[in-house]
């Protein structure tokens, strides 16, 4: 028989969770992220305070820094949003890529449609809507597929990102669709049609900030969601359907229809920033470009860091367009392009990994182990 | 091609330019042709030249943004390698003016004249399709059958009038054959290119040409001991037992060239477009398919191109029809560049759609 | 032969050929699946695993025979390494296992440490000078029809035969495999009668990640053959589908490797025949068809005998309630 | 280990705990308890929910390790870090909930973990199969090994769990109310089996809220309380209230029926007629079921588990889709089958499954209370709610149905029992319904709980609210019912005065006997 004394670490789900860990947790985590990323470039022989130095630069600091960063935030902002709301009930929508290029699509089609002589607000405001529209449309699909047939989401709504993909490939590259600009240089390379200039969203200049007329549009639908989220009966439905359906069936709620209602809005979300992103940046359906940048599966990461609140989304998709922002500054013949992703990467594991402090207390067990 | 001169002081320090890739420096065509040209240029320029690059950017808002960066960090030329770049650089040109901007494969001032873009903005490309003839005459050469596959990324006037010259070229040393096109509507997917070479010896072709960046095809020539033809890189060294040749292209020359003349103050809004005769496109090495006869016929018409000082010798060289027998081309007929740029059309022998 | 004999073999063949990375990713996936452990990051791993294989064969010299398990190997521990991650995240850490696989996926993937890899490796300029080529299994080759489709594929195919026979003995003959089906079932009853949920979970994770490694390294040494960025262009998605398609059983799951490897060609074959089909169609083809297959199979009567491991997905703590 | 037999007081315990003590967040679940379980006895543990009970169990299976004290076995110290090192040394347990996994066969479940000689690699499900035959026979445990659990009846499932610890050898067998969940019938096969197995010289630890079952099942009883074990107590000698004064610590007032029935001339709230509905498998649950509720009255809906008792509340809740037959509430038809439908005509409903049917586990318990009214006003101002309505609904609420929790944001999936079943309570009869719908109210819960439980019923019934309870447990029935109606198969065997029956008529009903017969 022999007595140890094993000192050893676990952990325990808390019983409440102090107001504080809310903010101190993902700060401390992003910390922790910086001391790993450290490591990482001193290993690869960089030097992470001029590293760390640049990102604050590039991505936030220098003049017009924050305003290319609303740039690339606008469109995580929106999936992020997109995210945040299907996978709070329990619906993995990893379709906000998809339904980014169908609102794209349905966004750049008002435009075109409505001609250059609409009145501008009209014709944002069709961009607004039938981008949310395409969006929801395409979520519709993998939302009824779950409610009718329990079809795994996950898998439905990623095959239709391939879908979207294809479809407006074909719509510029294989077809004379109406999106594609057949004159001038539209007869050497395939390309859309620019979208008339009185549908193309308007920027707001604060000084040298350039704050994108979508960008305030994706924090007031933020807000909005918020609000819908813990004021409304549907937000309660939502929260009753997404942690105990057979409650939500016992308590006359139709988890079906509030599932696929969920998935709708998720894709209206994602949607819309696909109509924003030909809105306010690229003013033409350019499924290329579109497709290189994968903001649809950004929008998941984003919508982790936030821990699915759609306020905090606002603030993780700023920071993170920062650093994609700064990325592009970072990398070159000394910094290869996939250091910039490993270092996001790690971040990403070190805010998920330290999430835990604010279910879970690590104790240390002592504890006398008696063998005989 | 026009030109304009700028009045740009002679730098004296060193000259700082930059790269923006659309791909991975090592993706092992296109952009890493690029990138072995700017390291050619590098070379060349030794102490004048501090050049960056940016990797893997994609086109649209991004592109914006790297470019701010870039003129930020003080780089006073800056490349732009992809198609999709054109606009974002254009813009840039605009609200930079004391930075020069080069745009690879640019078609603005081809199609709507110099005056559509700022004048420290210009382009440069090359008559690929011109070296794809003489890859087509090897390849007209190599077929026993008379049917040589060619799978391609998408069906656009780039791709096509370079596969107009690649069957022209085989038509001219074996009129019977004809060219099978498959699109495989990638710019890059290695596995579905070696699907579409596949597919193609399976239909019953002989020979091969794959206008894609990845080698695959050469695998599944290989492995079939096909003849092929590549595009965008040499690949005799990896496979010498079935490489016919191809069209490569000579990045460091030009932008050596390029930012010398930048640096001596003469810079000249150019539309570029490069030739055998000034030794921008090139014929690849041959492998050892290729018959000491086909390979005087070869260097013969490449002499013949050289002499021209232009491109395009062969289009007039006949009445050119298209698939469904229409005369596009009258014999004697000099192509211009705009022709070039808006064929849309796959000339007769061709076995596949020019829409795709 | 005549030349529709040889479509229908050449059909065949290409399918088994292009279906031997999503048999190997799926099989592996599988695995952590039925541990109650969903692995999104398989994508990643592919990648992870290719690009280490591309180096092992572009940098060690001597004889295939050496290189090529080398490479395999190389491929195998670093795919486990980047699902001991996503299993210490997930397992210990009890993070969400959708966002941790796709974190996994960022992490690893054609913009992230696979590439970097290959960067400072410089792979990529060359094929790999060592594959696994084309191999005619005990002369079977020769058999009509059956031969070339089936004997004249590579070691690889051979050996995903092998894994997928062998995972189907582990599961249903032997008493890990009971054990493990309990865990991926019902991690309590497990626990209680003394099997190790965590260190089945962590077990099956990393082999399945290893698995992925292999599948990556399909790419990078038969198919490809060499390092590209992205070369797994999406197949590691696929390889989540499939193991739903296949009921989380090896067989059906390398049946639903191979339809999906012979629906992927199925645009070239036809244009490369002169078939006037609307391309874009058939390029949507393979996942409209793979929607439609999982719709049936979710609402299918045999699905909820043969469903998803019941505690897919969640995470298990001891003294949780 | 000693297998002797024979001397049960001179040999040294089987399995003995000293001062053992386990926290979790915020409770101490088992503080310094102290008990020993002899060689060939059955010892009962006895205690209100939350005592402690199931969590000593779960630490003498190496589930839990405790935070301070240690175990002996045959008076040596031992010490399980795993179930592994628990299994090893004979310990063997039944859970409360079933570990159970339904979609593999009895064998394989019984196969799970157990080592098998000679065969470390290979499954020989054959000769699981034939070692299960012989257990069955042995210990009087019979059980197709190829069918599947889901296929089986709790009672056989709980057979299952029994030859699960039996194949493993075990010599002391924890079982955690095993009878909260059997009939009557089942109870006493189990009992049966209880004396079989102490007979071999295994010792069993015994776990039952019913003090008259423990009584006479157990030699002797250790009662906890807070966590802490109070008295080891000879089972000879023992009564009712004295356990349960020991238990709770004082006097425990017991429910008593006031014998009113409905009043005189009370209208008939609920009317069931010629109802019919399939199971969840498709098959005929309900075969032409008619009853009436008058308001003010208890019926209470007795059978053995499985008889349509299931179907026939959640058709009345909107729940399952009937196949024909007619709903009355309160002179209005029930026409949709649709859960808004029975809530909006005033029928509340208390599920059996409480946490996951009845409850939002992770919403707090104010949110939970207004599960039934969040549409309108006063709790919506549509689309809004409004949570300060909700909040002040919530505190006087859990006052008046003294529900014990932290605050009313505590998610209720932290609450016990007894609280569980208030909160439970209190929405629905907050609901001003005409009909409460109540199935099994009181499984798992102490008998201060239960009389808590029972009052409100009570109270429901004089408020003029027609009360429907399904329960098995026949006391229960006979305690607080009007009227008795007894299903079998699906059919209404009989419907008898409360104040006529006895366990034994009602039995016969039960098993599917008619009543005729009994009268
Ligand atoms: N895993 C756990 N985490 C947190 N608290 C727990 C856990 N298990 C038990 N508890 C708490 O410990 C106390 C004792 O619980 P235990 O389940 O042992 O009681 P019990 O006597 O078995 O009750 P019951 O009669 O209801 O089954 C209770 O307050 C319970 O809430
Ligand atoms: N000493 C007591 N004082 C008050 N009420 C009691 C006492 N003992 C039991 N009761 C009540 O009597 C009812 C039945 O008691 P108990 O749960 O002990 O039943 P039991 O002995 O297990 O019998 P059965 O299994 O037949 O129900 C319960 O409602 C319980 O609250
Ligand atoms: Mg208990
Ligand atoms: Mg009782």
């Amino acid at each position: 028989m022999s007595i140890a004394t094993r000192v050893g670490l676990r952990l325990e789900p808390r019983v409440d969770t102090p107001r504080w860990m809310n903010w101190a947790v993902p700060v401390g985590s992003f910390l922790s992220a910086l001391l790993v990323g450290s490591l990482v470039l001193l290993i690869t022989s960089q030097n992470p305070i001029s590293v760390y130095q640049r990102i604050l630069e590039r991505g936030f600091l220098d003049t017009g820094s924050l305003s290319g960063t609303f740039i690339s935030a606008t469109p995580l902002l929106f999936t992020g949003l997109c995210a945040a709301v299907a996978f709070r009930v329990g619906f993995f929508n990893i379709g906000g890529e998809g339904q980014f290029y169908v609102g794209a699509i349905f966004a750049s089609g008002i435009a075109l449609a409505l001609g250059a002589d609409a009145q501008s607000w009209i014709a944002v405001g069709a961009m607004v809507l039938a981008g949310a529209l395409g969006g929801a449309i395409w979520a519709f699909i993998p939302g009824i597929l779950k409610a009718c047939f329990r079809t795994n989401e996950i898998i439905t709504s990623l095959m239709l990102n391939y879908v979207a993909g294809i479809g407006a490939t074909y719509l510029i590259f294989e077809s004379d669709s109406f999106w594609r600009e057949l004159g001038g240089t539209g007869a050497v390379f395939p390309k859309g049609k620019i979208i008339p200039l009185s549908a193309q969203w308007p920027s707001f200049e604060l000084g040298t900030l350039v704050v994108p007329f979508g960008l305030l549009l994706g924090a007031i639908v933020a807000v909005w969601l918020h609000t819908l989220q813990r004021r409304t009966r549907f937000g309660y439905e939502m929260r009753v359907v997404g942690g105990a359906p057979s409650t939500a069936r016992y308590a006359g709620m139709r988890p079906a229809r509030v599932i696929v209602s969920v998935a709708m809005l998720s894709g209206a979300l994602a949607g819309l920033g696909g109509a924003a992103d030909v809105g306010n940046f690229r003013h033409v359906l350019d499924p290329k470009g579109l497709q290189q940048s994968g903001f649809g599966y950004a929008g998941i990461v984003v919508a982790a860091l936030a821990r699915l609140n759609p306020i905090a989304v606002v603030f993780v998709a700023i920071i993170l367009g920062g650093i994609t922002n700064a990325g592009y500054a970072l990398q070159g013949p000394d910094f290869p392009a996939g250091l910039v992703g490993t270092l996001e990467g790690l971040i990403l594991f070190c805010t998920l990994g330290g999430e835990v402090l604010v279910r879970y207390r690590i104790v240390s067990t002592r504890r006398q182990a008696v063998t005989v | 091609s026009s030109s304009k001169s700028s009045d740009s002081a002679k730098p004296s320090g060193p000259t700082k330019a930059a790269w923006i890739y659309v791909g991975p420096i090592n993706d092992g065509g296109w952009t890493q042709t690029h990138n072995d040209g700017r390291e050619a240029a590098a070379k060349a320029l030794g102490d004048n030249l501090v050049s960056t690059y940016k990797e893997n950017v994609p086109e649209g808002p991004e592109t914006a943004q790297v470019i701010d960066d870039l003129v930020k960090d003080g780089n006073t030329v800056i490349f732009g390698t992809s198609y999709g770049f054109k606009d974002a650089m254009q813009a840039a040109a605009k609200k930079y003016p004391d930075v020069k901007f080069v745009q690879a494969t640019g078609d603005d001032i081809t199609i709507n004249g110099a005056s559509s873009v700022s004048s420290n903005y210009d382009e440069y490309w090359g008559a690929g399709e011109d070296t794809l003839y003489l890859a087509g005459v090897a390849a007209g050469s190599a077929t026993k059958n008379n049917v040589i596959g060619v799978e391609a990324p998408f069906p656009i006037p780039e791709i096509i009038r370079q596969i107009n010259g690649f069957a022209l070229g085989a038509q001219s040393v074996n009129p019977a054959a004809t060219v099978k096109v498959v699109w495989t509507k990638t710019w890059f997917d290695p596995a579905a290119e070696r699907q579409a070479a596949e597919s193609l010896v399976a239909s019953g072709v002989d020979v091969i040409f794959s206008h894609q960046d990845s080698p695959t095809a050469g695998e599944v020539a290989k492995a079939n001991n096909l003849p092929w033809v590549g595009y965008d890189s040499d690949q005799s060294a990896a496979y010498p037992s079935v490489w016919l040749t191809t069209a490569t292209y000579n990045w460091g020359p030009y932008y050596t060239a390029k930012i010398n003349s930048i640096r001596d103050g003469k810079w000249q809004q150019q539309n570029y477009y490069g030739t055998i005769g000034d030794e921008f496109t090139t014929v690849a090495p041959f492998g050892s398919l290729v018959s000491a006869e086909t390979k005087s016929t070869i260097q013969a018409e490449q002499a013949k191109a050289a002499a021209t000082k232009s491109f395009g010798w062969y289009w007039g060289l006949a009445d050119r029809e298209d698939q469904d027998g229409k005369v596009q081309i009258k014999k004697g007929q000099t192509l211009t560049q705009k022709d070039l740029y808006t064929m849309s059309y796959f000339v007769k022998g061709i076995d596949g759609s020019p829409k795709g | 032969m005549s030349v529709n004999s040889n479509l229908f073999v050449i059909i065949f063949a290409s399918a088994i050929f292009y279906g031997t990375p999503l048999v190997f990713a799926a099989v592996g996936e599988l695995l952590a699946e039925r541990s109650g452990v969903i692995n999104l990051g398989v994508e990643g791993m592919m990648l992870l695993g290719a690009v280490s294989a591309a180096m092992v064969a572009a940098n060690v010299d001597g004889p295939a025979a050496l290189v090529l398990p080398l490479a395999l190997l190389a491929a195998m521990v670093a795919a486990g390494l980047g699902a001991s991650i996503h299993a210490f995240l997930v397992i210990t850490l009890r993070v969400n296992q959708i966002i941790s696989g796709l974190a996994l996926t960022i992490f690893a993937g054609a913009a992230g440490l696979s590439s970097y890899l290959a960067n400072v490796w410089g792979l990529g300029k060359h094929p790999a000078l060592n594959q696994f080529g084309r191999m005619d299994l005990f002369g079977l080759k020769k058999f009509p029809v059956l031969g070339p489709i089936l004997f004249d594929q590579t070691l690889l195919t051979y050996l995903s035969w092998v894994l997928v026979v062998a995972v189907m003995v582990y599961l249903f003959r032997t008493r890990m495999g009971l054990h493990l089906r309990a865990v991926g079932e019902s991690p309590q009853t497990a626990d209680s009668v003394g099997i190790s949920v965590t260190r089945y979970r962590y077990g099956h994770v990393i082999v399945g990640g290893m698995l992925a490694g292999v599948a990556g390294a399909c790419f990078s040494l038969t198919i490809v053959p060499t390092w590209a960025n992205g070369l797994t262009a999406g197949e590691g998605w696929i390889a989540l589908a499939l193991v739903i398609f296949g009921f989380w059983r090896p067989d059906l799951t390398l049946v639903g490797a191979y339809l999906f490897g012979a629906l992927s060609s199925l645009s070239y074959t036809l244009q490369a025949r002169g078939i006037d089909v609307p391309t874009a169609l058939l390029d949507a083809l393979p996942y409209v068809a793979t929607i439609v297959v999982l719709v049936i199979v979710s609402n299918s009567r045999i699905s909820r005998r043969l469903g998803s491991p019941a505690a897919l997905g969640r995470p298990y703590e001891r003294e949780e309630r | 280990m000693t297998t002797d037999v024979d001397s049960k007081a001179v040999t040294a315990p089987a399995v003995a705990a000293f001062g053992v003590s386990k926290r979790f967040p915020g409770v101490i679940a088992n503080d310094d308890v102290h008990f020993d379980v002899r060689v060939g006895e059955v010892h009962a543990l006895l205690g209100e929910n939350g005592a402690g009970k199931t969590t000593l169990s779960n630490i003498l299976t190496g589930l839990y390790r405790p935070d301070a004290g240690h175990l002996e076995m045959g008076g040596v110290r031992v010490s399980f870090d795993t179930p592994r090192d628990a299994i090893d040394a004979g310990i063997g347990m039944v859970h409360q909930h079933f570990r159970l996994i339904p979609t593999f066969t009895v064998a394989e479940n019984i196969a799970l973990g157990a080592p098998q000689p000679g065969e470390r690699v290979r499954l020989d499900m054959a000769a699981v199969e034939r070692r299960i035959t012989e257990l069955g026979e042995q210990f009087e445990l019979r059980v197709d090994p190829r069918a599947r659990i889901w296929q089986l009846s709790v009672g056989e499932q709980q057979r299952v769990e029994i030859l699960k610890v039996l194949y493993r050898e075990a010599r002391i067998l924890i079982m955690d109310e095993p009878t909260a969940v059997l009939t009557p019938i089942e109870a006493d096969a189990l009992s049966q089996t209880l004396t079989s197995l102490t007979s071999q010289g295994r010792s069993v630890i015994f776990i039952s809220h019913k003090l008259g079952e423990v009584i006479s099942v157990a030699d002797r009883i250790t009662v906890l309380r807070q966590g802490r074990s109070i008295e080891t107590l000879d089972a000879t000698g023992s009564t009712r209230e004295s356990l349960a004064t020991v238990m709770v610590g004082r006097e425990v007032e017991r429910v008593e029926r006031r014998g009113v029935g409905a009043l005189p001339g009370a209208p008939v709230v609920l009317s069931v007629s010629e109802l019919d509905a399939d199971g969840d498998r498709g098959l005929p649950a309900l075969r032409s079921v008619s009853l009436d509720v008058r308001g003010g009255e208890i019926v209470a809906v007795a059978g053995v588990a499985g008889n349509g008792q299931r179907e026939l509340v959640e058709v009345l809740a909107g729940l399952r889709p009937r196949t024909s037959g007619r709903i009355v509430v309160d002179g209005e038809i029930m026409d949709r089958a649709d859960a808004r439908h029975p809530i909006r005509m005033g029928v509340a409903y208390v599920p059996q499954d409480r946490l996951g049917t009845g409850l939002a586990p992770d919403l707090s318990i104010a949110e939970n209370l207004v599960l039934k009214r969040y549409r309108r006003p006063p709790v919506a101002r549509p689309p809004f709610l409004r949570s300060s309505v909700i909040d002040a609904e919530a505190q006087s609420l859990m006052e008046q149905f003294d529900v014990r929790a932290p605050s009313s944001q505590t998610p209720t999936r932290r609450l016990s029992g007894g609280n569980v079943q208030k909160v439970l309570l209190a929405r629905e009869m907050s609901g001003r319904p005409k009909v409460l719908v109540v199935s099994t109210p009181t499984q798992g819960l102490d008998i201060g709980a239960v009389a808590t439980v029972h009052q409100l019923l009570l109270d429901a019934a004089a408020e003029g609210v027609g009360v429907l309870l399904v329960s098995e447990d026949l006391d229960e029935v006979l305690a607080l019912a009007d009227r008795v109606v007894v299903m079998y198969e699906g059919s209404v065997t009989g419907v008898v005065d409360a104040a006529d029956a006895t366990v034994a008529s009602i039995g016969v009903l039960m098993g599917g006997g008619r009543s005729e017969e009994v009268a």
